[in-house]
Formats: C-alpha cells, structure tokens, sequence
C-alpha cells in the first residue's frame, strides 16, 4: 500500500514528461490542442491529491510511518543510498497542503495562462516542479531530499525565465538559480560532513537520527551551520534573499506555487526534519532565530515603499518565512508549519488575486496606476481582503493564529527581542498590506476604463483558498481560547519543552499583536485610503532602493568575477602560461638563426673549428694522462 | 670479399666500357646496377650465419678479414648503392650532365667502402677510405656547371683530406706505441701493454676518431655536412648519408670494439660533450633551415647524435648497444634513402631549391608521393610504426641500459625538437590547398623510381610493426639478430 | 747522440705539420692550401721513416712510400678541381666560394 | 583473434580497404558507421560476458619483438569496460551528428583510424603496445585538425602535436628505464605491465623521475593546469569531429591511462603526491571555470569548461577511496557524453550560422526546439542538476575528497557552482534571449541528429536515476585497485 | 757530423716550410716547398731510408711540385688574380694558439718512449728487403693503391676536361 508513496513522486513525473513531450510534437510536427494539454494537466494533480490523502487515511489506519524502498540508488562499498519513501506525519503534512494548493493553482494557471504559445511547456516545468518538491518532502534520507531540493531549483529557474525571450526574464532566473546554488553548496557539505561523521550504512534520517550522537558537537554545529545556508537559499533568508523579489519575473501562478506557497517553505521543511540535529545544537537554533527575524524586519521595512505589487509580496513572502525561522530556531516546529499551512493559504491567495487584477489590467504592475478596483471585480476585492486581514494577524482569520502562536513562542522562549522585532513586523506587515490594498482597489481617480473582471475559472480557486484563509486557524486554536494546537499536537513527533505562559500573559500579547495590526493598518487607512491616482508617486529613499544591497552585491560578486575571469583568461593564460611555452620555442629557433653564421662556407673556417676540436680534446688528454 | 672483387672489378671494366662512345648511358647505368645485385646476390649467400676467416693468409697476411659483421655492413652498402642506383635511374636520364664515368666511379666508391669494412688493417683501411671519397669528390664536383657542385667537391676534399691526414697521424702514433698496425695483434699488445703508459695510442686512437667523426659530421667536425649534402646532386646526397656512415661505423665499431677496448673508457667524457654538442647544433640548423636538402643534413647531424649516444653506451651495454648502432643504420639509411631520392624524383629541374614553400598543397596534387613522404618523415622523426621509432627504441634503451639515462633524454629533447622540422613539411603538403601551376612538371608514378620508393616505404613500415606473425619472413627481430649475430663474431678467436 | 733519437725526428716533423696546418686555416690562397696539405703528408713520412729506424722495421718506410702514391692521387684531382675553381672564378681566394652559405641558402 | 582485437584492428583494416578502393565520400562515411555499429555490438558483447570481478578478462598474448620480450598483450576490466562501452555508444552517435558535416573521404578515414588507435590504448597491459598506440592515435588527428580546421589551424595543430609528443616522449624514457630495470632485476626483457610493477629495485629519486615522466604525458593530454596551453587554440580551430574526439576521448583516456598505468607502477607515490595533484586538479576547476565566464568564443569556453571539469576528475582519481575513484569513473563518462554532446550541437550550429561570437547569437530556442532541448539537457549534465548523471558523478567526487581531506572537499563542492556560473550565460546568450542578430539560417536537428543524440542524452537521465545499475561491473576492479594495488583501505 | 747534418736540414726543412706559408705569391711558396723537401730527402737519408730517399726527390720535387709550378704558370696567375690577406699573421697567430695542446700533448708522449742504444743491422735501407717487404707482407695495399690511383685518374680526367652540355 505505501507504494502509493512512489506514485506520489511519480506521477506528476510522468505526467510532465507526458505534457513536454506532446509540447515539443506539437511545435514541431502538428498542432495539439490546448485542450489535452489542459486535461492532462488537471488531471495529474487531483489524481495526486486524491492519492496523499488515501496515504494520509493510510497513516492514521496505523501507528507507524509508511516507508517505501524502490530500489538501490547508488552502492559504494558498505554505503548505500536507497531510493526511498517516507511518508510520516511531518512529510503527508506537506504532501496534503502542497497538492491541496498546488491542485487550485493548476486550476487557476490553466486560465491564467490561456492561449499562451508555451502553454504545453509551462504545465510540463508545473509538474516536473511539483514532482521534485514530493520527492523533497517524501524522502528518506538527505540524498534524496538534496536531488528534489535542487530539483524545485532548476524548475524555478525554468519557470522564472519561462518568456525567455526577454533578457530581464532569463538575468532573473540565472540569479535565481545561482544565489540557490549557493546555498545548496553550503547543503552539499553539510551532507558531506554527515556523510562521513555520522556515516551510517543506509543514508536516512532514521539511521541518522540513531547516530547522531556519535558527532562531535563543534562538527554538529558546523553541520547544521551548513544546512542552514542551503535553506537560506532556498527560502530567501538574509543574506541570500535576493533572488526573491527578482524572481516575480515568472508568470503569476508560478510566484503563487513556487516563490509562495511550496518551494520557498522547504528550507523551513528542512530544518524540521532535521530537528534531531537542530536539537542538540540550540545556540544554531538562536542563530536561525535571529536571522529569521532580521530577514523578516528588514523585508517588511523594504516592502513598505515598493510599487510593483508582485515584488511587495515577494518580501512580504521572505518576512513571513522569517517569522518561521524565527520559530524553527527556538525549536517550535510546530508552530512554524503551523505558520507554512496557514501562510501557504494566504499567500497564495493574495498572489492569485493579485494575478487576476494585473490579468484584468493587462499586465500593468504597478500599484500606482491601478485603484478602485473594486467595482470592477466585487469578488477578487472580498477574497483580496480576507488574505490581507489574515496575513496582517486579524483575528480570526488564519494568519492571526499561526503568527501570534510564533510570538507568544518567542516571548515564552525568554528572547523578548525577538519577540519584538516580531511585533514591529506586524504593524509593518499590516500597514504594507493595507497599503498595497486600498491603493489597488480603493483610491479616487483611477484612469482605467478597459479593465474587466476575469472569468470564473480563476475566482473559483480564489474562493477556495479565502475559505482556507479563513478557517485553516482553526486548526491551531491557542490555548486560551480553549483550543488545542491540533496541528502542533498532531505534529508533535518531537519533544520540545512547551513555554507554558499564563492565560493572562498569553491574553496581553495577543492584544498587543492585534493592537500593533490595527495600529498599521490605521496608518495605512490615512495615507492611501483616498489616495489620489493623478498624483504620481516618485519613489526615493534608501529603503526604496532596498538599502543598495543589489547594488552592492552586484559589486562585490558579479562584477569582481568578471575581472578575475578576464584577468586569468588574457593576462595569466596567454602572458604568462602560453608565452612561456611559445618563448621556449621562439627561443629555440632564434638561437638557431643566431649560430647559423658559423655555417658559412669558408674552408678555412671550418678547419679551424676542426682544428679547436681537436686541440680541445688534446687538452683533455693532457689532463687526463697521468 | 668476391663480392669486393666483383664490384671493384665492375668498376674497371665500365670504367673502360665507358670509353666506348656506342655505350650509352643506360648501359652504364644497368651494367652497374647488375654487378651491385651480383655483389648483394653473393654477400647474402653467407648472410645470417656466424663465422670469421682471413681470406688468402699467404698473399693478404691477415690484412683484410671476412665474417659475419662485415658481411652484414657489405649487405647495407651494397643494397644502398643498388637503390641509389635504381632511384637515381630516373635523375640521371633526367639530367644529361651524367658521363657514363659516373657509374664506374659509383662503382668505385662502393668498393672502397666495402673494402673499409673488410680491412683489418689501417694502412689498407686508409687506402679504402681513399678510394671512397676520392670518387665521392669527384662524384660531388661531376656537374661542373653548377658552382655549388664544384665548391662541395672542393669543400669535401680539402676538408676531407684533412681529416685522412689526421688518421694517417693518429695511425703513426698508434704504431709508434704498439709497433704493428694489424687489428687482432694491436688489440693484443695494448692488453700487453696495459697498466704501462699507453698515451701515445690512446693520441693516435683520438686522432683516428677525429677522423671517424669526421666523417660522420659529429660536432666539431659537422660543418661541411649541410654544405656538401646542399652542393651535391641528390642522388649523391643521398648516397652519402646513406652508406658512407655505415661503411665508417664499420670500421670503427671493429676497431673500438676488437682493439681499443681497453682503453675506450678515456674518451667517455669527451663523447658526451661531443653528443650533446652534435644533437644541439644539429637541432638548431634543423630547426632554421628553408631548403629541404639542408634541412636533411642537418637533421642527420642529429642522426649521427643518436648513433654516438649508442656508440659511447657500447662500453657498458656492449651488445645490445652495438646491435642497436646496426640497426639503426639501417633505419636511417631506409628513411634518408627513401627522403633524398623522392625529393629528388619530383625536383624536375634543380635550378628551383627545393624548399619547404615549395611542397605547400603538394598533397592534393599527388597524393601517393606526399604519403610516401610522409613516412618517410614519420620514420626520421621516429614516431610509431615506422623503423625509426624502433631504431630509437634500440638507442635508446640501450642507452638507459649503460646508464646513460640523461644522454637518452638529451636525445628525446632532440627528437621532439626534430617533431616540429619534419611535421611543418607534412603540415605543408597536406593542410593548404594546391597551388595548381607549382607540379605540373613533377613526372607521374611510373618506372621503377617510384617503385623502388613504393617499396623502401614499405620496408620502413614493415620493419615499424613487423613481427613474428608471418613466419619465415624476416620482421624486426629478425634485423636485430642477425646484428647480434654479427656483433658476435667480432669475438670469434 | 740527438741524431739517433727519435725525439728530434718527432719535434722536426711535428713542427712541420703544424706549420701545414697553420697554412690550411691562415691562407686563402687555394694553392697554399693545397701545398701545406702536402707538407703535412711529408711530416707524416717523416714521422713514420723515423719510426721505422726506431723499430728496425720497414713498415714505417712502407706507410711513407704507400702515403707519397696517395698524395699524388690527391695532388691529381686537387689540382684539376683547382684549374675548374680558377676557370670559374678567375681568382685563387679561398674565401669567394660562398655559394653554399647559410646566407645563400636563406 | 579475440573480440577484442577484432575491435582493435577493425576499423584499421577497414580504413585500408576504403583508403585503396575507389569509393566517395559518402560509402566511406556509411562504411565507418556501419564499422562503429559493429563494434557498440562487440563491446556489448564483452560487456555481457564480462564476470563481476577485478581480473583481466578477454586476455589475449602474442609475441611480438622477441628479442626485447615485447609483446602484444591486451585484456580488459571494469575500468576499461566502462570507458569501452563509452567510446562504443559516443561513436555512433558522433557520426550520425558528423553526417552532413565533412564531405571528404579523409575525414571518415581518419576517424577509422583513430577509433583503431583509441581501442588499442584502451587495451593494452604492455607498456610499448600502450605507447604504440598512444603515438599513433595522433597521427591522424593531427590529419583532421590540421585538415578540416579554421582560421590558424597549421599553427596550432603543429603546437598540439609538438607538445603532446614531447609529454609522451618522456614517457618513454620512462618506460624505457622501466623495461631496463626489469631487465636487470630478472635478467629478461619485458614491457608487460605485470612484470614491470614487479620491479623492486628503484630508488626513489629514480621512482618520482619516473612518475614525473608519466604524469607529463598525461598531464599534457588531459590537460592539468600549467600543460594546458594548447587547449584554446586547438579547440577554437579544429573541425567539430576534432574538438570531439579531443574533449570527450583523448583527455579521458590520458585519465584512464594515468589510472592503469601511473597507479600500478608508482603506488607509493601516487599516495604520497595524491594531496598535490588533487590541489592542483581542485585549481584546475576553479581557474578554468572562472577563466571560462568571460569567453565569447562558445568553443573556447566549452574547451574552459571541459578542462576545469578534467580538473575535478584527476583530482577524484588522486582521492584515494573509493567514493572518489567510482566518482571520476563515473564522471569520466558522463562529461564525455555532456561535452561530446555540446560540442557536436555546437558543430550543428556552425554548420548552419557560420563560426560565430556568442554576443552575435541568441534567439535560436525559438528556431530549433529540438536542439534547444538537447543542448539544455547537455548543459544541465554538465552543470550536474540532479537527475543527471553528471550529478551523481559529482556528488561521489566530492564525498570522495572531502574523505581525503575535509578543506579540500569544501573547495571541491565548488564545482557546483563554478560550472552553473558560465554554463547557464552561455545558455541565456547563445540560446535563449533574442538579440536582434540574425539566426534565420538556423535550423533545427534533423532527423538522424535526432536519433544521434537520444542515446546521449538517455544515458544521461538513465544513469542519473539509477546509477547503481551502470556501477555495478565497475565496482569491485576499482576496490581492487584501492586494496591491492594501493594497500589504501576502499573507503571508511 | 750526423748531427750537423740534422740541424742543417730540419733549418732548411722548417725554413723552407715557413716561407711556403708566409710568401705572397704561389709560385714562391712552391719554390720554398721544394727546399722543404729537399730537406726531408735529406733526412730520410740520415734515417737510412735510401729508397725513401730517391723517391721523394723524383716524385715529389721532381713531378708534383714541377707539376705545381707548371699549373700555376698554365694558369697564368696575375696579381688580381691573388687573394687580400691583410691579416693573415692574426690567423696565423691564432692557429698557433689552437696548435700548442697537441704539440705538447704528443711530444710529452714520446719524450717518454726510451732511446734506442743497440745498433741497426748493417743492410738496414736496403732497397731489397725494403722491395721483399712490399710485395709480400704489404702486396694488398700497393695493389689498392692502383685503384686509388685510377680513381684519381678518371678524377682528373672528369675535372679537367671541357664540358659540351
């Protein structure tokens, strides 16, 4: 039965290679109709879906985690690497959320990207990715989770330059794909590093998990340092964020599944399933913490003066991911996928809403030049604001639940900066969201008269997901309100001390959350409610310009590379290494021309030389007898 | 020894019928060509077996000797002048300048060397060397409408009579010192004389060994090589690196190794100096040169570095080294032959200096030559599968075998070096497109030059990877043994 | 007694041939070269008829009489090419023949 | 007459019948295909019938030059098997690439004869055999090169064949020196492998001049760092058949013969440099990757790249466990496969666009899909995107060195992003993003190039996915190595 | 008396020889050749080489040097005709300095070979023995001398005959 794991993985696998290869017949040979293409496109994912929750039921049937071993990978010597499944309770989490949000994206892509020359290629790269991101959340040992780690890599990068004629699209997703590169070499060694210290006979976690202890603490700490950066590449943490906001070159749904809801919460994945690691290092723990709360601080501040609607959510994605760093970091796994579930409804929410009014506004991003939008899409304007009031921590929407379950963590944890910083976010966030909200469906004066509402292929999932943003919360009601974390209980594989805050405590904070929410979102309401669209917007300012960080690593990495490559190709390669070997020859050769006079036809010269010879070797005689 | 006799007696009698003015030239040519395959036919009867006799003792007393390795130097010689004969064919009907005196002359040189061989002896060893390359000047200087012609011949013969001087001198030394002049007894009385002082023969062997380099154009004595090979006609060119060095290796190999032997370590310092100097100048006019002739000279400068490199080895590596002298004598002596006389068969007409420029595209025009001059240079520059890649082989191991490792580096410095002058003619002839107007007057394959060509490019490949596969075919090992074998009965007492 | 030595005879007949020596690589006048070639010949005889009395042999006086046939053999062709140099040249410089130069040849 | 000199000789003795008889081009073409099917056929003939152990298996022994014991000797096992059944499957597939490519009968000739020469090197155990082939094998590379190329290509096809042949003539001296020490040590001449590691008697100074000798021949083909200056030249004016043959066989067996040979003969040394040549091939990657970046000739940064990658292989080998040797075994094919693969597109695309700057590309995706696809799938091999087998092979290499030394498998790692860095620019500029140049002459694969490049770019996927499947015959010959030859433990 | 003699004619021989190199005009270094070997007839006299003796004053002095002579006349040299040696003692000086090692070299070695003391036999230089000698033990060298002579012969004729193409 749990070889439904595999078809899990491989389904969507086929299904892409399916779609590519009906693509490339089509464009080369005849065409297909788009309608196959959409048929099978649908139909993998829900196949998928329906397939995760039979392994879910499957789960619960019975006490332990489902495994499934296909085959051997790779042999050397006593190692071996199995291709295997595992399907516990974290990983069908992932698995039922990834195909539930995945599955409405698809929906929603099949209109988004309607009549789309690439339509065929765009589900193919779809499905691929979706293919990786199981193989990532099912594996059962590092390796595998490594190749779909690199796997959603690659495909982001596919989808980001997917109008590759663009230069600007292609730059992008190069970026992306090397900044991810870079985490994922930080990956490869940590695996290294576990490879051979906590080497066991079969690379999985369980086995790891048994071993773990073996590892001498310093190489523990630098193993889980290691890790770390691949999730910081992956969920564009500081300092390897900035592929992120870059990356909304991709086509909308894209932004929704990968850059939203699915990939960039696999670093957060990660560091769960590696938390018997994470355990036993907590100073890493309030390593991971700190950044998370720096990244989510520093994206909120700079989506505060950002126009381009997709690129404002793009930080508003990294700083909610912060928030889960911040929560992994102090060991609350828990919470943090609590916040993944939620935040994957929500985000993607906003991003599709967001899709459909730049799809109604003919690919016009920027939140300046749009406005009152709500008379011309009523339903987009509703589902748009559940997912602003849910994200900005409003109760009871989902986001209020999973963000102020974060805090009070933080705070329980005893690091009340960090529980700081997390409240500031929030009033951040909020007044962020609400600005981007009234300024795209509030404000007076809009100058759009063309726009039209989108049909319904793209509201239905909008609706599906706002009842998600809605009522996920509910899946973790906090204590006070005489719930029990039902996801954090269900989840709740590890043992972590619970921060037991009284109910009074417990109360103040999350009225002060909700206080800072309002509090942004009061700010927001004054500023842009009424803003008027004639008045252009010039952005200025250090924060507008994201604080000169792309610039500077522009410097710093790009271009300094460039002239080492230039400086070794022309001047050490052909100054230095080739002209020694052609100046030995040249060399070679002028000699020869030099003593060539020698050879002059002269009798008497050469007799002479003849003659040296000989007293030469005379001299030599007389030396050497007696 | 008949065979000396049969060829020295063709000499006199073409030199007669040359006289005759109904003789014409091809007579010439054949009657020479058919005595030389008379000599080969009778030196290869007793090839291969391993015997040593003084022929006539009453009347030559032990002056002239035959065995196994003069027979096998016989067997190169005459089969080189057979094919200078037969390649030279078509040069010569070309060339009107040719007297029918030419042949006898040829016929002449060849039995001077031959003689060289067989002596034992030095005043009838320098009465050989006499003989040889007076008609080898003569020959040099025949076309006396060329001044490079008669300035070679005059270049040779000062230079070379020099060097018989110093033989002479060197011979009065050793004579001075061992009071006879006879091989087997000097190698005697030196063991007699040994602890004793022996400077006097060791100055009259030096001398002997100027002479020696001399004539094999080692370094100090290397000068008049590019010139006289440049000032002769082609045939004569090739005649002279072909087997004039093997008949000079024959002497001197019997005399370093049957008389001199104990006293052949004092010149060990002074041969790597020589060798080293020898590779390197070689090189270095190689490497320079724009006229293929020249180029070939030089380059057999280079050769004769190898051969020294084998022959200084031959103090601690005896057999192996000396075999390895032999064969790659006949290496050479295939590769040069096989180069010289090409070039001379297309040089129509030899006011145009053949250079290098000169065969640019000159594959696409004739295919079938430039492959066979392409072996040719493959085999001089000793890549595989070709007879001068196992020729160096030989060398070299053997150096390495005597523990000369360093002077068998040195030579494959040379040999890499040697890559580029041979490769940048192939790099020529294949890789520029034909210049159309260039060949047209380059005959077509036909008569029995380019057969013979044909032929010694196969011989050079064969003898690259021939094995014992083929039975009953001689292949490489069979040359190998047969120069042991050789080498061997030097020793018989 | 000097005469009887064979020393003296040594020294006269090696100074003998250095000077021939001397006289091949110091002169250009063809001629000259060709008689110090024949005056080192006769050093050489000389050398060899005193080692003869040396060694109560006649070989030495043998080399001599064999090496003065050979000079004349030489001194023949010498002599013709000599006649051929000078017809062409019109000069008996050792040093006009150049045609076979390097510089010529580049 | 084994199979396996029926490989060898095959092509030879065909080349010399097609050379006499009067055929064009084109039966010559078809001929030499139809000898590269016949022999994929015998190698896989081999590979069933090869038993799963570390011994020389299709052994075969003649005499040859008796009186220096030279013989004709030739065997294979895992290490060869695998490099065999990788010249075997790129061959046929070159030629369908090469089809249109080369109208002269010479060509197709050469190609013979260097199929000839390449098995020959693959398969000789005696040292003279070896270098036989190993200097023959230039000849006619040297012919297509010098033939076929462009712009300077008598000049730099001179520069290759000088170098390469001073490299491997040292390694002569070497073997020579080696056959001599036999001789004295067992008073009889032998150039036979086996006898030769027997030797007992070297110092050690004699042993690393030795070692040096062999490692500058194959330091020079490969080509490891300071050797590598005939690289750019070569590559950028030789006809695509030529940079071909060159990146995806030539420098693979200089590292296959630096394992059969250099490892055997020099054991302790090859432990004790190990450090020094793993540095040297770690520089390698990372000099040539960066020198790759900012190439506009798309050869010389192909030729970049492969160097930077050969890099990274030879340091593999000089890993000493097993990780790292199966790592570069495994490598070794795969970037045979992403390399050859690249530079035969890349052939394609000059035969329809002309010898062009990548700033003077771009927009061919939209024109040829198909060879779009190839190229990304080549490209994703190379830069070792999981999936591929170029991923695999990396990931082993780097285990392996980070087993050897931890600091060292850290710069190692870079690998992952040096090859991303030029690989997916080149991608952007010369495939993807429209530039307003004019690549209307472009077309796409047709179909045999198709066809061609399918059993590439299979492999790639198979071996990335199931990669035991391919290592399983390779395995126990390299423990071998590790155990027996090196006395190193196999891994742990 | 002997001695006398000795120094007479190797001053002579040496005279004779210097001037050969150092005269400008060909046909006065011939005459001086001649002295020198006159001088060496002398000598070989002393040395009780009769036959030597006889031989050197027919053939050489007698037919090659007239031979010398007779060319140069036939050739009528002119001064132009002569090469500029402007500095030939320079090179003269040289080869000295090249000379000196071998010189020292050899006449150290027989500076070292003992003095004979016990007289010759009475008959030594006899033409006879001398004749007995040649055509027995020496018979394959004076034979092979023919044929370097006709070598030279047909040399001659080769070089000096007049060419019709």
């Amino acid at each position: 039965m749990s070889v439904v794991l595999a078809w899990i993985v491989l389904l969507p696998l086929c299904s892409s290679v399916l779609l590519g290869a009906m693509y490339l017949f089509s464009i080369t040979k005849r065409r297909i109709a788009q309608r196959y293409f959409t048929f099978v496109a649908l139909c993998s994912p829900s196949v998928v879906f329906v397939l995760g929750l039979a392994a879910l039921r499957e789960l619960m049937l019975r006490a332990d985690a489902l495994h499934y071993h296909a085959y051997v990978w790779l042999r050397i010597g006593e190692y071996r690497v199995d291709m295997g499944f595992l399907g516990d309770k974290l990983s069908l989490f992932m698995v039922f959320f990834i195909t539930l949000v995945g599955g409405l994206i698809h929906l929603y892509a099949t209109s988004y990207m309607n009549k789309d020359e690439g339509y065929g290629k765009f589900f193919a790269y779809f499905h691929l990715f979706t293919a990786s991101m199981l193989l990532l959340v099912l594996a059962e040992g590092p390796l595998m989770l490594f190749v779909g780690w690199e796997g959603v890599g690659l495909c982001s990068y596919l989808l980001i330059s997917f109008y590759y004629h663009d230069n600007a699209n292609v730059v992008a997703g190069n970026k992306a794909f090397i900044v991810n590169r870079v985490g994922d070499l930080g990956f490869l060694i940590g695996l290294a590093m576990l490879f051979f210290y906590g080497g066991t006979y079969e690379f999985s976690y369980k086995t790891l998990a048994l071993h773990i202890g073996t590892i001498p603490p310093e190489i523990l700490t630098s193993i889980a340092i290691a890790l770390f950066i691949g999730a910081m590449g992956k969920s564009a943490q500081i300092p390897l964020y900035v592929w992120l906001p870059d990356a909304m070159a991709g086509p909308t749904p894209v932004s929704a599944l990968i850059h939203a809801a699915t990939m960039v919460t696999a670093g957060v994945y990660m560091v769960a399933r590696f938390h018997f690691l994470y355990d036993l290092v907590p100073h890493v723990g309030i390593f991971i913490a700190y950044i998370g709360a720096l990244s989510a601080l520093f994206a909120a501040l700079i989506a505060t003066k950002q126009s381009d609607i997709k690129k404002i959510l793009a930080y508003s994605t990294m700083s909610q991911l912060g928030y889960m760093f911040v929560s992994v970091g102090l060991g609350a796994y828990d919470s943090a996928l609590f916040h993944v579930f939620t935040h994957a409804f929500f985000k993607a929410l906003l991003f599709m809403g967001a899709g459909a009014v730049i799809v109604a506004l003919h690919h016009e991003q920027n939140i300046f030049k749009m406005g009152e939008m709500r008379r011309v899409m009523p339903l987009t304007y509703v589902t748009m604001l559940i997912a602003t009031l849910a994200i900005s921590g409003i109760p009871p929407f989902a986001g209020f639940f999973s963000k102020d379950e974060i805090l009070s963590v933080a705070f329980g944890s005893g690091h009340y900066e960090l529980w700081l910083i997390g409240v500031v976010t929030a009033v951040l966030t909020s007044y962020y969201m609400f600005r981007l909200f009234f300024l795209v469906f509030e404000g007076t004066h809009a100058s759009h008269s063309q726009a039209r509402d989108v049909g319904w292929v793209m509201k239905a999932p909008l609706v599906a997901l706002a009842l998600g943003a809605t009522f996920a919360g509910f899946l973790g009601l906090p204590e006070l309100f005489g719930g029990n974390h039902l996801i954090g209980e269900w989840l709740r594989v590890w043992k972590r001390e619970a921060f037991h805050l009284s109910h009074l405590v417990e109360g103040i904070l999350i009225a002060l959350n909700v206080g800072a929410a309002l509090a942004g979102i009061a700010i927001a309401y004054q500023k842009f409610r009424f803003y008027d669209k004639r008045v252009a917007y010039q952005p200025e300012g250090i924060v507008y310009r994201k604080f000169y960080l792309d610039e500077l690593y522009d410097v710093l990495f790009v271009r300094s590379i460039r002239r080492l490559s230039r400086f070794i190709a022309e001047t050490t390669d052909k100054k230095l290494v080739d002209r020694v070997v052609m100046g030995l020859s040249r060399g070679f050769i002028e000699a020869g021309d030099r003593i060539a006079w020698v050879q002059n036809a002269s009798v008497r010269l050469y007799a002479f030389i003849m003659i040296a010879g000989i007293g030469a070797a005379s001299c030599y005689l007389l030396v050497v007898l007696r | 020894m008949i065979a000396f006799g049969c060829v020295a007696l063709g000499a006199v009698l073409l030199m007669l019928l040359s006289a005759m003015p109904k003789v014409r030239m091809e007579h010439c040519s054949l009657f020479a060509f058919v005595t030389l395959l008379i000599g080969l036919i009778l030196t290869l009867a007793s090839f291969g077996e391993l015997f040593t006799f003084f022929p006539l003792p009453k009347i030559f007393h032990k002056m002239v000797i035959v065995d196994s390795y003069s027979v096998y130097f016989d067997a190169i010689i005459l089969s080189g002048a057979l094919v200078t004969s037969l390649i030279g064919t078509h040069y010569f009907q070309a060339k009107r300048h040719f007297k029918k005196e030419f042949f006898s002359l040829f016929l002449f040189s060849v039995s001077g060397m031959m003689l060289l061989v067989h002596a034992s002896e030095l005043l009838s060893a320098f009465i050989a060397l006499e003989i040889a390359s007076l008609s080898l000047y003569v020959m040099i200087g025949f076309q006396k409408v060329h001044d490079k012609r008669v300035e070679a011949s005059f270049q040779y013969l000062v230079l070379g009579s020099l060097a018989g001087i110093f033989f002479l001198l060197g011979s009065a030394f050793v004579y001075a010192g061992l009071g006879t002049t006879i091989l087997g007894e000097m190698g005697n009385r030196l063991d007699t004389l040994m602890g004793k002082d022996v400077s006097l023969v060791t100055i009259g062997a030096t001398l002997i060994l100027a002479t020696f380099l001399f004539k094999i154009s080692a370094f100090p004595f290397q000068n008049w090589t590019i010139d006289v090979y440049d000032g002769s006609s082609l045939p004569v060119s090739a005649f002279m690196a072909a087997t004039f060095k093997v008949a000079i290796f024959g002497f001197i190999l019997r005399l370093m190794l049957v008389d001199f032997d104990p006293i052949r370590d004092t010149w060990d310092t002074l041969f790597i100096v020589v060798i080293i100097a020898t590779l390197l100048y070689g090189s270095f006019l190689a490497i320079i040169q724009k006229s293929l002739k020249r180029m070939l000279a030089a380059s057999s400068i280079v050769h004769t570095g190898y051969l020294l490199i084998a022959f200084v080895s031959i103090g601690y590596a005896g057999e192996s080294a000396a075999s390895s002298i032999i064969y790659y004598l006949v290496a050479y002596f295939l590769s040069a032959m096989g180069a010289f006389g090409l070039i001379s068969y297309i040089a129509a007409d030899e006011h145009v200096r053949v250079t290098y420029e000169d065969f640019r595209g000159f594959a696409h025009v004739h295919p079938y030559m430039a492959a066979m001059l392409s072996v040719f240079m493959l085999s001089l520059a000793g890549i595989p599968s070709t007879i001068g890649f196992v020729g160096k082989f030989y060398i070299f191991t053997g150096a390495i075998e005597a523990g000369y490792t360093f002077l068998a580096v040195c030579g494959v410095v040379a040999t890499f070096v040697s890559v580029y002058y041979y490769f940048k003619l192939i790099a020529l002839m294949y890789f520029y497109p034909a210049c159309d107007s260039d060949w047209k007057d380059v005959p077509s394959l036909k008569g029995i030059t380019p057969l013979t060509i044909g032929l010694i490019a196969i011989a050079i490949i064969w003898g690259g990877i021939g094995n014992t596969f083929i039975a009953y075919f001689p292949g490489v090992d069979f040359l190998i043994d047969t120069a042991r074998l050789s080498y061997m009965s030097l020793f018989i007492k | 007694m000097i005469v009887s030595s064979l020393f003296s005879y040594v020294l006269v007949a090696m100074l003998l041939f250095s000077i021939g020596l001397l006289g091949v690589i110091a002169r250009k006048n063809i001629f000259v070269i060709y008689m110090s070639i024949e005056l080192m010949f006769n050093a050489i005889n000389l050398l060899f008829v005193a080692l003869a009395q040396y060694r109560h042999s006649y070989d030495g006086q043998i080399f001599a009489v064999v090496i003065i046939a050979t000079a004349a053999a030489e001194a023949a062709v010498f002599l013709a090419l000599i006649v051929v140099l000078f017809r062409r040249k019109k000069s008996l410089d050792a040093d006009v023949l150049r045609a076979l130069s390097q510089k010529e040849a580049a | 007459m084994g199979v396996l000199s029926w490989i060898i000789f095959l092509p030879m003795a065909v080349a010399f019948v097609l050379l006499i008889l009067p055929v064009g081009a084109k039966a010559t073409r078809n001929g030499a295909f139809g000898v590269s099917l016949v022999i994929f056929a015998l190698a896989f003939y081999v590979h069933e019938h090869f038993a799963l152990s570390a011994q020389m298996q299709f052994y075969e022994q003649y005499d040859w030059i008796k009186s220096y014991g030279i013989t004709y000797r030739v065997g294979v096992d895992g290490f060869s098997l695998i490099v065999l059944m990788l010249i075997a499957t790129l061959l046929p597939s070159a030629y369908l690439l090469l089809w249109h490519n080369e109208r002269s009968k010479s060509y197709w000739i050469s190609m013979l004869f260097i199929q000839s020469g390449i098995s020959g090197t693959l398969f000789s155990l005696d040292l003279f055999l070896f270098y036989f082939f190993w200097e023959a094998m230039l000849l006619p590379v040297f012919m297509i090169i010098g033939l076929f190329g462009s712009g300077n290509r008598v000049f730099s096809t001179l520069k290759i064949t000088v170098y390469t042949i001073m490299g491997s003539l040292f390694m002569f001296v070497s073997i020579l020196y080696l056959g001599v020490a036999h001789y004295y040590e067992f008073g009889a001449w032998s150039f036979a492998l086996s006898d030769l590691v027997r030797i007992s008697t070297l110092t050690p100074m004699n042993q690393t001049f030795l070692f040096a000798g062999f490692m500058i021949a194959f330091a020079i083909k490969i080509p490891l760092f300071p050797f590598h200056s005939w690289l750019l030249e070569t590559y950028s004016t030789s006809p695509t058949g030529g940079v071909f043959l060159l990146s995806s066989i030539m420098a693979k067996l200089g590292v296959y013969a630096l394992v059969r040979f250099t490892m055997p003969l020099f054991p302790d040394l090859f432990v004790a440099y190990a450090r020094f040549f793993i540095g040297l091939g770690i520089f390698g990657l990372i000099y040539f990757g960066v020198a790759a970046i900012v190439q506009d000739n798309i050869k010389k940064m192909l030729a970049y790249s492969s160097a930077s990658h050969l890099g990274l292989i030879s340091a593999g080998v000089f890993s000493l466990n097993l990780q790292g040797l199966t790592g570069s075994a495994f490598l070794i094919v795969a970037h045979a496969i992403a390399t050859g693969g690249l530079f035969l597109l890349v052939g394609v695309m000059q035969r329809h666009l002309g010898i062009r700057p990548l700033s003077a590309l771009g927009g061919i995706a939209k024109r040829a899909p198909w060879f779009s696809v190839y190229f990304a799938v080549m490209l994703f091999c190379t830069v070792g995107i999981p999936g591929t087998n170029g991923f695999v092979a990396e990931l082993l290499i780097v285990l392996g060195i980070f087993h050897y030394n931890p600091y060292l498998g850290v710069l190692a790692a870079l690998t992952v992003l040096v090859a991303a860095s030029y690989m997916f620019w080149v991608f952007q500029k010369a495939i993807l993003v429209q530039s307003g140049n004019d690549v209307s002459q472009m077309r796409d694969l047709s179909f045999h190039e198709i066809v061609g490049l399918f059993p590439l770019a299979f492999l790639i996927v198979a071996m990335g996915v199931y990669p035991d499947f391919f290592l399983a015959k390779i395995t126990p010959t390299l423990q071998y190595y590790l155990d027996t030859i090196l006395h190193v433990g196999g891994n742990a | 008396m002997n001695d006398l003699l000795f120094f007479l004619l190797s001053f002579f021989a040496l005279f004779g020889a210097f001037g050969m190199i150092v005269l400008h005009q060909p046909v006065h270094s011939a005459l001086s050749l001649i002295v020198t070997l006159l001088a060496l007839a002398g000598l070989f006299a002393l040395l009780n080489a009769s036959f030597l003796f006889a031989v050197q004053i027919i053939v050489y002095a007698g037919a090659i040097l007239t031979l010398f002579i007779f060319i140069i006349m036939f050739l009528n040299v002119k001064e132009s005709n002569l090469p500029k040696e402007p500095n030939k003692t320079l090179y003269l000086f040289l080869g000295g300095i090249v000379l000196i090692p071998l010189n020292l070299l050899v006449l150290r070695a027989f500076y070292a070979m003992p003095l004979l003391r016990e007289p010759l036999a009475e008959d030594f230089g006899e033409i006879q023995p001398l004749g007995a000698a040649l055509f027995t033990k020496w018979l394959l060298p004076f034979e092979l001398i023919s044929l370097l002579l006709l070598v030279a012969l047909i040399g001659a004729v080769v070089f000096a005959r007049k060419d019709e193409v």
